[in-house]
């Protein structure tokens, strides 16, 4: 179970910012990838893709293959991702239990994860499990999607609940894992995470540069021309 | 020859448990969970349990039975998120919680059931996860030494038994319960159906029944295994 | 979203072996041997090959062909007693022999498949197997660090594979095969049968299609996967 | 593969008291074990079982639950056991992978191995993979049987060939395990390990005490009373 479920419960309607995001995130999944998406708004990443496209869906809990959701009437009470929701197979799912689930994770058989984040630095750090004395569920297997994923990359707000950046120079939170986040997605901007730091790849439609700046914790390259939009 | 027959009523096998005993508990959420066992365990009374489980279920299903009743002083989990009971009762110190990455958990206990002293694993490392664990090299690389988990019991859930207690699961209701049922001293298997002999395709069992001691057939299931209503 | 589709002719797959490579072979005895796979291989020819395989099978069969055809600088087996040649290669040093206890061959395959850096084991402390290896003390009995395989190819048989490349085993032919088709960074899996997506039950698959990158389906089978006249 | 296939292959004809000995050993067995034969001599040990005797038969290669042994016209290519013999299920009979069928004898699942031998100490050391310079095929899966079974027995000629004692003071051969043997079973006698060295426990029909005092290759301990013979 992912760390932030708490934070992103499933049916939450969203705003049109991150609607455009997470459709952007679609774009990152790559024909043929094996795909772990974390609880929250990287599960709905799947709404974005076209219907026939290949791309084979795990969670931790022992499912390659991952349907869509099914509404309580349709579902089957022994048929749930990580995160609780009822989901469905398509031709060609396996199932399987939590040691080999697992395996694949760590043996780099997981093409991308996306995951979301309480705080990420510019080394590519995250921190998204457990804030002292606030909250600590557990790690569930975040830990080691973040470690151990062939390409992690992060989908959360550019900002938390206060308006504090979450893209940082450092974490002041315990780590999920050292170094694992290449990109980030926000509502605002797709950030790089290069060998020198930030590196903005993309701007949201109708966010400024100096608005991505102020929401940002630590500095960033831009490209050389423009900048693109999505 | 013939296959020894296991079957036994639940209450005769759960009775076994002693205080103090280390209890294994399959299942991820509702799926795999052994909702009748645990009820058993609850009549039973043992106290002063160590439980091992993935999740702490929901308040008012599965564990949380036990946790409520008193009976469990430590659980050796890998997140507590959907239950805000088992939260409070970590937080205010009522129970001891040790958290585990949740493949490393399935790993320990694979190992548990492997007769493998420990694996060694480099998830973790540079997070408090890693905190107090005994570091060795492989390949000049640092490892943390994940020790091995062994029970007492192991309670398990399973869609088909026969009576040598060989079982067979269903979609996400696999889980942690093979792993468990290698990896205690006594492993108690409640089924949906339990078939004669032979009825179950030998190529199709997931748990060999060398690993069951007694299996149980449920009578019908009650409210809790099915499908939640959120 | 559909699975993508890995079916691959033998040659073509085989093709991609290198000199020097190392090879992970399916197989106990002849059942699970991929024979059809083992004469690609000798056709295809790579030289100076690691092959990590249970037993050596016997004069003029499975991976005997390789033995005969030079390609082997080096193999990690349990036994070769059925193959008086292979010993003869042994003891005039033409190629050099790893004997790993049978179980321990399995499980350092495993914890390659499992991204395990190794497991620690006291088997054959006490036994000239020991000499050499390091130790480790857990719980403060000492255990011996039995260090992770993995291979460039593993070389599986199955009975029966879809498009996505999930794989059923039948019998005894299983053994090694799906420890083997986790621990290889290229997977080619041979089938008696390849089935469209959906026609393999997702309960009943034994190795999941992510382990796996390229099934070939069997035209015929050979004399070699026939029962053995003694 | 059990390191001694090559010196008692499978059918050949039994001398009465060879036949006696194997009758007795069967008698080791008790009503719901988990039991793995040897290849050779150990393996004959079935055919003196009643037909309804509940038991469980392991071989190392992946099956649980071995029927009868078939000829080449009635055998299933894929259903061999661990010497290369064609066998057959009984109803509640389970396939698994190489690392399952050893987590069942590493975790103490199998009650009792019978072994065959090359040397035997009054310590219980057991000798049976390596004759350094003449034999050494590899230890197979004897060292985890000899290791970690909760009862090692082992069936044996009381001499060699050469007519030397294979009981003896101490193993001159490599060993499999160390003091692993409880009881040894020879055409000769039925002999104990106890922590005060050999005991002997019962002796063969026309076979006098000096006689085994003879072939034996240390000190032994006799009954109080009357030697049972067998």
């Amino acid at each position: 179970m992912s760390p932030n479920w708490l934070l992103f419960p499933g049916n939450t309607p969203l705003s049109n910012a991150k609607t455009r995001m997470i459709a952007r995130a679609a774009r990152e999944i790559a024909p043929g990838m094996v795909v772990n998406l974390g609880i929250g708004l990287p599960t709905r990443v799947v709404d974005h893709l076209p219907a026939d496209f290949p791309v084979c869906l795990h969670t931790e809990n022992g499912l390659t293959g991952i349907g869509p959701s099914l509404p309580p009437d349709r579902a089957d009470r022994n048929l749930i991702d990580a995160g609780g929701a009822y989901v469905s197979t398509v031709p060609g799912s396996a199932f399987f239990d939590s040691a080999t689930s697992f395996a694949m994770v760590r043996s780099g058989r997981l093409d991308l994860t996306m995951l979301g984040a309480f705080e990420v630095s510019s080394q590519g750090d995250l921190a998204n499990w457990k804030i002292p004395g606030k909250f600590s569920p557990g790690v569930g297997g975040g830990i080691e999607l973040a470690q151990k994923a062939r390409r992690v990359v992060v989908l959360t707000t550019h900002t938390d609940r206060a308006g504090n950046p979450k893209l940082r120079d450092t974490c002041a939170l315990p780590l999920t894992a050292q170094g694992c986040v290449s990109r980030v997605f926000t509502e605002m901007a797709v950030i790089d995470i290069t060998p020198q730091g930030y590196a903005l790849a993309e701007i949201a439609e109708g966010v400024s540069l100096a608005e991505v700046r102020e929401a940002t914790g630590a500095p960033f390259t831009i490209p050389h021309d423009t900048v693109p939009v999505f | 020859m013939r296959l020894p027959d296991k079957r036994c009523d639940i209450a005769v096998a759960v009775a076994r448990i002693k205080d103090s005993d280390t209890v294994m508990v399959g299942g991820f959420g509702v799926p795999g969970t052994p909702m009748a066992l645990i009820h058993a365990l609850v009549d039973h009374g043992a106290r002063d349990l160590t439980l091992i489980k993935n999740d702490a279920n929901e308040p008012g299903m599965g564990i949380d039975h036990l946790l409520k009743s008193g009976q469990v002083a430590r659980l050796i989990t890998t997140h507590l998120g959907l239950n805000s009971h088992a939260i409070d009762l970590m937080n205010s110190g009522r129970i001891q919680v040790e958290f585990n990455a949740q493949g490393i958990l399935a790993e320990r206990i694979r190992a548990g059931g492997a007769g493998i002293g420990a694996v060694l694993s480099d998830i973790g490392i540079g997070t408090e996860l890693a905190d107090g664990k005994q570091v060795v090299e492989v390949d000049g690389k640092p490892h943390l030494v994940e020790s091995a988990l062994r029970a007492d019991f192991a309670l398990i859930h399973a869609d088909r038994a026969d009576h040598f207690g060989n079982l067979a699961y269903v979609a996400t209701a696999r889980n942690f319960n093979p792993l468990m049922a290698m990896a205690a001293t006594r492993v108690i298997a409640e089924a949906e159906t339990i078939l004669p002999l032979g009825a179950l395709d030998a190529d199709a069992v997931h748990t060999p029944g060398v690993f069951v001691d007694h299996v149980a057939e449920l009578v019908a299931l009650s409210g809790e295994y099915a499908v939640v209503q959120r």
